[in-house]
């Protein structure tokens, strides 16, 4: 845990802007018993998904609070708002919601505001004059220039190289992309070319057949980036069963369940991920300390969040779970999830 | 099921059949009770009560508010789909039209043009995809199902070279909340006001005019239609154009509801639109069809899928409903049929 | 009464316009081809990896479990009906027998093929009886399933994710494995496409179906058990999707609950493509698959030409849109022809 | 011949009855068919005879009442059950699978057999070809059946029947798209098959070929059975007074009128492949008539002129104005109307009522602003209904309920509504009971005489001879003859109509 350079680089406590927060925190209050939350996230479905908002429940039992998922089966953001509608008619003490749209959810969580409902967006960002707060899984900017880094270390800085991402529409992965681009223009990677952006839309088989497009179109490729779960998995999986093994290199973002078995047959090396669990975990503790009157969301509170220690919050109501870790071989098999 | 005859098949689905007066009226009554967009208007009735029972909110201004603003652009693209599919014509493409305009809506908005310039723009694209559409399925009489298919994927793809991976957002607030708020005194959002004059506008002409007439005669036999003289051509060519453009204006609706163009914007709502058109029950093969069903069949969906929500019933069991509500549509009026028959057999 | 006798029929004309007639129907599917050697060529000059062994491969396989749910739909539109629901039961049948696999190792493949299939099929018998013996207009009750499938499906995944490494190596060898460099899958796809063609064809129960699908009135009053035939139709669709979510399994090795989520119109322009009218009573399995091929490699081709990915998707629905409109163009071309050259014999 | 008297019935009905809602369609019927004896069975449109054919045929199962097999009662639970009892039928309207050949809608469930139990298409298309032969048409067995003639998908219909080698051969209004010379070519064959043994029962309207094909005759009227008897002996009239309960007028009721100025005129009309050249006048006041053998390009002509087919060369002039090629709009508007010979495909809209029928091609006269006014609609049907006597039960009930003649009346009401000036009727007469024949001529002449010029395209030759002022004859898509009414003749006609004379 700590706190990142980030958010410790910005810290004057005191000059919150006062627009979305105007109670006053009271870092002692107790939480309060009871609380209502609920877990909307992009889509059901998604394993990674699952698995956050799992822990989020099972965080919320820890502080005795009632908690539960709802969400779409498709990745919309009109199916998430019709959605929010509910949990706001339904008279929650706060929703946590993984944005498909940063602004299509921004009206109807505006609404819910106004009905005394905390909101903490987590994953994906809603706009931020929208919400209380964001878990950012990761510094977005940080997650962006690793990656770059990560790859590069592995190629020797030269080749051409492609992102494989969601869908064109994903809020964080086009805000990593951009970072990645940024670091790319930097002098020490000048022998490097990103050559394309591929859309997966995080859907097995299209990614699947998206990076078989990459590597045929591009023969000189030497590395691919993939910050999705679906996208590396389903990368590594058409790399693993196919002449290219060995010769392009893939990281990326990907849980050590799904990829132990491409570390193991030397289809990948190393990528990397946060902790999903503890995403899942700090969000919950964040909607229940907002509930409860702990926190407002104003840039340098202190979030008491469990076992994971405490967290302070950033620039535009900002908290960041902290730097994501890279799986390689020697420590993938310490993990389960 | 009784009988084997093929002649009587098509009969058995058309009206009631021939009847005796006098105690013929009787049957005739149940028969009517049992036509599915009578039904459909009662299981919306019955919908409404269990949700006032179940759920506190569910009855609240705010809530059905929120329950009709979301159907909005669903209900006005059945519309025109009402109309088509009673012509034996179906337009998938509708949602991807949808994502176009948006799309369009939002670059043009990015680039500095005036939302009173953009709308009138889109909506004249939206013409223009139904005109292609509708070319295609009358000048080379392929079947609409697959032109359909072919621009669902064309419009869609058009949507993303117009805006990429872009999102564009702040739109003026007058024009966002126009697309949200109700109309002064009730809890009906102007998009839904909208759709109740068009619907009007919609239910006479399909009903009471020589248009309507002709396409539900286009619909059960397009070449007798023709034989009478009927500009079947044109006819559908009109439709398409309809759906076309419709489609576009609720791109702009959609837009501005939820303040976020995007080239994704509406994917899949096509299917919805065929199931709430279906639901209604009006029959998919043409010719048979009332407006009122379908208006009855998008609020019913719409109000017992927010029920559900309401109740914590979750997304799985959602679809399961929706997906039994559209089989028991027509299995329905089927066994309504089979009772008729079986009732009238044992006539002297 | 008069008997005047006419002279008898002069067979010279009628035959060459039959010939032509035979040629466009023909043509339905050589355009197929055509259109896939121009592509294919097109592609192949702007970059040789696209022919090369791993490329052909990899189309191969990306067809295959489509040409399979396309050889079923096509049975099923030409009996004039349609199956909306195989994507769901692709996915449903994808993760269930995923999770079957994944509770114990020790289960053989060929048990995970049957119920596969069996659940698949049980699909199938559900949509086949509705349509047939409810006398239901097909889309709808499709349209109706889909939505079921997929509500049991998710429901029965519940966010959960199948991953290779639950999966025995002997199912995913099947997946991924070839004979003789030739992979399974396509083997498979063929060998059933084969089949069902050369029954559709050359046996008179199989030319029942293009009965019904042209006639539906006719074909009762024919005799042919049209209740049976359609309810077979619908099997056979929901078997081969059944098959077909055991091979998407075995392929792709982690499943979730979507898997073919929204194929069910992809798989429709498949058989449309190829050539199998929506209105029934035309068309053959081969065309089908052919449609299947050209769709999966428009997709390859156009990532490989380095189209943008922006403009992928227009490309595809105008590409689609040509292939059926020039088709059409040229069957209107013929007929006309031949009406010009018909010189009616009596 | 065949008829060895108390012998048992091959195939009978005994007292049944079926009733359709409120429809009584048969009361307490019985017939008996003998091997080797053709049966007729006559009666006015609606009068139960096709009902009567679907129950023998296994479609509908009597309500009450048996079907006896070689005296034995059967229950066939469809089709199927009829067929496997040696049953061929041909049904009143052709019931052919478009999309396949000819040979295998002949042969669909019988096919021959090759190796592997595979279909044998050479054999099955050379059998085709000499049933055709039999009956002496040229069809292709390989070419499909969609865009046959009504007629030619008639022969096909019977050469299906032929081809089972039935022991019982029901044919309900076989020859009614037919020219005397399918007919004459049919009626060899069927005499043929019944000195073999096969039990023949057949329906016409045209009372002639009943008296030259049937040994007996059973007579239905409403639904009841009249008489069954020898046709030896029985005169028309006997037949049409069982039929329809009284005397009828003159058959061919044709009006003397004066001809006015030309309405329609046709020049130098082509579409390539299937008529060219052909040009001619119909003036007001008169009726002409257009002859010629199946497939001589009769209904195509017709259909060019209305703007259903788009022509390639020549002219269409209505009342002085040009008309569009390909457009029925402006042909209607022009004053024309075209009663289409097949009235199921194109005729009718059979889901729709018989008042949506017959307001379908006005739809502009009905309109009150921009509303269609239903009474309107209503008057005008019921108006119509009741002046070409339509035997109906509501004019809201569906048309496909209606008996084949009763549809024939609401496709001309359908017509005659609008107010024509030129009409064009194709087959009017085809499937209509004597009774409302005379009445269609009646009309006809009667509209003549209002100075509408009538164009009639028949196959019945007694009608064109009988109803004509003048007569055209086709040949292979040409005009061959004209032939002035003083001058027509069976002879002169046929003699064109096979080109044999100029
Ligand atoms: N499927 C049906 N449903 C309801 N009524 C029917 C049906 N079939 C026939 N009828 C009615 O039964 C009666 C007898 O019809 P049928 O077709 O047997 O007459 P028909 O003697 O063959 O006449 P036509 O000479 O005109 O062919 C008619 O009144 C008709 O409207
Ligand atoms: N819709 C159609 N499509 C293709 N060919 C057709 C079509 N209708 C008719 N034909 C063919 O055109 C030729 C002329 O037929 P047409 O119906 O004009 O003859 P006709 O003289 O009116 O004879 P009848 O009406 O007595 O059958 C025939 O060979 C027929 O098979
Ligand atoms: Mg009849
Ligand atoms: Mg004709």
């Amino acid at each position: 845990g700590g706190t990142t350079k980030d958010s410790a680089a910005s810290a004057p406590p005191a000059a919150a802007p006062a627009s979305s927060a105007p109670a006053k925190a009271d870092p002692n209050a107790p939480i309060k018993e009871g609380l209502k939350i609920a877990f909307l996230p992009k889509q059901i479905n998604n394993p990674y998904e699952t698995i956050v908002d799992k822990a989020g429940i099972e965080a919320a039992a820890e502080y005795k609070g009632e908690a539960k998922e709802v969400g779409p089966s498709d990745a919309s953001a009109s199916s998430q708002v019709s959605y929010i509608n509910t949990l706001t008619q339904q008279g929650h003490d706060a929703i946590l919601i993984a944005a498909n749209d940063a602004n299509a959810v921004c009206g109807p969580l505006q609404q819910a505001r106004a009905k005394g409902i905390k909101i903490v967006a987590y994953d994906s960002d809603a706009s931020k004059d929208c919400r209380d707060l964001f878990i950012n899984q990761a510094n977005s900017e940080e997650i962006g220039r690793s990656q770059v880094k990560l790859l590069a270390d592995m190629i020797d800085h030269k080749g051409e190289i492609a992102i494989l991402s969601a869908t064109a529409n994903a809020t964080n992965q086009n805000t990593w992309i951009e970072f990645m681009k940024d670091e790319l223009t930097k002098p020490e990677y000048k022998d490097m070319k990103l050559v394309k952006v591929a859309y997966g839309d995080d859907d097995d088989q299209k990614s699947f057949q998206e990076t078989q497009g990459l590597l045929q179109a591009y023969p000189d490729l030497k590395g691919i980036i993939s910050p999705t779960t679906v996208g590396i998995s389903a990368g590594a999986r058409y790399i693993s069963g196919s002449k290219y093994k060995g010769k392009v290199v893939l990281t990326g973002l990907g849980t050590p369940n799904q990829m132990r078995q491409f570390v193991k047959d030397k289809t990948v090396q190393k990528f990397a991920l946060w902790n999903p669990k503890d995403l899942g975990y700090l969000a919950s503790y964040a909607a229940a300390a907002l509930a409860s009157g702990q926190i407002t969301g104003a840039e340098g509170e202190v979030l008491k969040a469990g076992k994971l220690g405490e967290r302070t919050i950033g620039k535009d109501g900002e908290i960041i779970l902290g730097p994501p870790f890279t799986f390689d071989a020697a420590n993938i098999d310490q993990f389960d999830f | 099921m009784s009988e084997t005859t093929s002649e009587a098949a098509p009969a058995q689905k058309a009206s009631p059949g021939p009847d005796a007066p006098g105690p013929g009226t009787s049957r005739r009554g149940v028969g009517h009770l049992l036509r599915w967009d009578v039904l459909v208007t009662a299981l919306l009735l019955v919908v409404f009560l269990g949700g006032s029972l179940t759920s506190p909110s569910f009855a609240s201004a705010g809530n059905l508010s929120f329950a009709l603003g979301d159907l909005g652009e669903i209900a006005l693209i059945a519309l025109a789909m009402t109309m088509l599919v009673v012509a034996a014509e179906v337009d998938l493409s509708v949602a991807s039209v949808l994502g176009l305009s948006s799309a369009l809506v939002g670059s043009l908005w990015d680039a500095g043009w005036s939302i009173e310039t953009i709308i009138p723009l889109v909506i004249v694209v939206g013409a223009v995809c139904g005109l292609v559409n509708g070319l295609l399925v009358t000048r080379l009489g392929l079947p609409s199902l697959a032109v359909t298919i072919g621009t669902m994927a064309l419009y869609r793809g058009l949507a993303y070279v117009v805006l990429g991976d872009r999102a564009i957002a702040e739109f003026p607030q007058q024009y966002a909340s126009l697309a949200v708020d109700d109309v002064p005194g009730t809890p009906i959002p102007y998009p839904v006001a909208l759709f109740v004059v068009l619907a009007v506008v919609t239910a006479i002409v399909l009903h009471s005019t020589g248009f309507g007439r002709s396409l539900f005669a286009i619909g059960s036999q397009e070449e007798a239609a023709f034989f009478a003289g009927i500009r079947v051509k044109r006819i559908k060519l009109v439709l398409f154009v309809l759906s076309g453009t419709i489609a576009a204006f609720a791109g702009v609706i959609f837009t501005l509801r939820y303040g976020s163009a995007r080239a994704d914007n509406g994917v899949g709502i096509e299917l919805a639109v065929i199931a709430a058109v279906l639901i209604g029950g009006v029959d998919f093969d043409g010719g048979k069809g009332t407006l009122g069903g379908v208006i009855a069949g998008v609020l019913l969906i719409g109000l017992l899928r927010n029920l559900l929500m309401l109740n914590d019933v979750t997304t799985e069991i959602q679809s399961v409903v929706t997906g039994l509500l559209l089989i028991v549509s027509v299995l329905t009026p089927r066994l309504a049929a089979v009772i008729r028959q079986r009732r009238r057999l044992p006539a002297p | 009464m008069s008997t005047v006798t006419t002279t008898p029929p002069a067979p010279a004309a009628g035959r060459s316009a039959r010939n032509l007639v035979d040629m466009v129907f023909r043509a339905r599917e050589l355009s197929l081809v055509a259109a896939l050697v121009v592509l294919v060529g097109v592609t192949a000059v702007a970059n040789s990896n696209f022919l090369s062994g791993q490329g052909v491969k990899d189309i191969l396989l990306n067809t295959s479990i489509l040409a399979l749910l396309a050889v079923g739909q096509s049975a099923v539109v030409m009996t004039r009906n349609i199956d909306l629901s195989v994507g769901s039961v692709v996915g449903l049948v994808a993760f269930t027998t995923g999770d079957f696999l994944s509770a114990d190792h020790s289960r053989g493949i060929v048990s995970v093929v049957i119920l596969g299939i069996a659940i698949g099929a049980a699909c199938g018998l559900i949509n086949g009886l509705l349509v047939s013996f409810c006398r239901v207009p097909a889309l709808v009750v499709t349209l109706g399933t889909l939505y079921v499938i997929q509500g049991v499906d998710y429901y029965l995944a519940h966010g959960r994710q199948i991953n290779a490494v639950d999966l025995p190596p002997g199912l995913l060898d099947l997946g991924n494995g070839s004979v003789l460099g030739v992979p399974y899958l396509p083997l498979i796809t063929v060998l059933i496409m084969l089949a069902m063609g050369f029954y559709l064809r050359s046996y008179p129960s199989g030319r029942e179906f293009y009965a019904i699908g042209s006639s539906p009135e006719a074909a009762l009053l024919a005799g042919i058990p049209v209740r049976r035939r359609v309810l077979a139709a619908y099997l056979l669709s929901g078997a081969l999707a059944g098959l077909g979510g055991v091979l998407w399994l075995a392929r792709f090795g982690t499943v979730v609950a979507d898997s073919a989520n929204g194929w069910e119109l992809l798989v429709v322009s498949a058989v449309v493509v190829g050539g199998v009218a929506i209105t029934g009573g035309v068309g053959s399995v081969y065309g089908a698959t052919l449609g299947a091929l050209l769709l999966t490699t428009i997709g390859s081709a156009l990532v490989v030409l380095r189209v943008n990915p922006f403009w992928q998707q227009a490309v595809t629905g105008a590409l689609l849109l040509l292939a059926i409109s020039v088709d059409r163009v040229l069957a209107l071309r013929v007929a006309r022809l031949l009406r010009r050259r018909n010189v009616r014999r009596v | 011949m065949g008829e060895t008297g108390p012998e048992q019935p091959t195939l009978a009905l005994s007292h049944v009855s079926k009733a359709f809602g409120a429809v009584r369609a048969l009361r307490d019927v019985s017939l008996e068919l003998f091997a080797g004896e053709a049966h007729a069975l006559a009666g006015e449109n609606g009068a139960g005879k096709s009902t009567l054919v679907k129950t023998l045929a296994g479609v509908h199962r009597p309500d009450s009442g048996q079907v006896l097999l070689d005296g034995e009662p059967v229950v066939f639970h469809g089709p199927a059950d009829a067929q496997q009892a040696g049953v061929a039928v041909i049904y009143q309207e052709p019931t052919l699978f478009p999309d396949l050949s000819v040979a295998e809608n002949i042969f669909m469930g019988r096919q021959p057999r090759g190796g592997l139990g595979r279909i044998d298409r050479r054999t099955m298309n050379a059998e085709a070809d000499k049933l055709f032969e039999r009956l002496g048409v040229g069809l292709d067995p390989q070419r499909p059946a969609r865009g046959l003639s009504i007629a030619d998908q008639q022969l096909v219909e019977i050469a299906k029947a032929l081809s089972r080698n039935a022991r019982v051969l029901i044919m309900d209004e076989p020859t009614a798209a037919l020219s005397g010379n399918e007919v004459a070519r049919l009626f060899n064959v069927v005499k043929a098959l019944r000195e073999q043994g096969c039990a023949v029962l057949f329906i016409s309207h045209r009372l002639d070929e009943i008296f030259e094909l049937c040994q007996r005759v059973t007579t239905l009227r409403d639904g009841a059975w009249i008489a069954a008897e020898p046709v030896e002996g029985l005169t028309h009239e006997d037949l049409i007074r069982r039929m329809v309960g009284r005397d009828l007028d003159a058959l061919y009721p044709k009006q003397e009128t004066v001809a006015g100025e030309v309405a329609l005129k046709v020049d130098r009309l082509t579409r390539e492949g299937v008529f060219a050249d052909v040009s001619f006048e119909v003036r007001r006041g008169e009726i002409v008539a257009l002859a010629g053998l199946v497939g001589a390009g009769r209904s195509e002509v017709a259909r060019a002129i209305f703007g259903i087919d788009r022509f390639d060369a020549g002219s269409v002039t209505v009342g002085g104005t040009r008309l569009p090629a390909a457009s029925p709009t402006a042909a209607m508007a022009a004053g024309l109307a075209l009663v289409p010979e097949d009235r199921r495909q194109q005729g009718l809209v059979m889901e729709l009522s018989i008042e949506r029928n017959i307001g379908l091609a006005g739809l502009r006269d009905l309109r009150k602003g921009p509303l269609i006014s239903r009474a309107a609609e209503r008057d005008r049907a019921r108006d119509w209904a009741v002046r070409l006597q339509l035997k109906f039960g509501r004019l809201t009930d569906g048309v496909g309920v209606l008996s084949g003649g009763n549809q024939q009346k609401v496709v001309l009401a359908k017509w005659l509504a609008t107010g024509p000036s030129v009409l064009i009727v194709d087959e009017p007469t085809r499937g209509i009971d004597v009774g409302t024949k005379a009445e269609v001529h009646r009309l006809l002449s009667e509209l003549a005489a209002q100075g509408i010029a009538v164009l009639m395209i028949s196959s019945d030759l007694p009608e064109v001879l009988g109803m004509a002022d003048r007569v055209l004859v086709m040949h292979e898509g040409r005009i061959a003859a004209e032939i002035p009414r003083a001058d027509a003749t069976e002879e002169s006609v046929m003699s064109a109509a096979t080109g044999r004379a100029a």
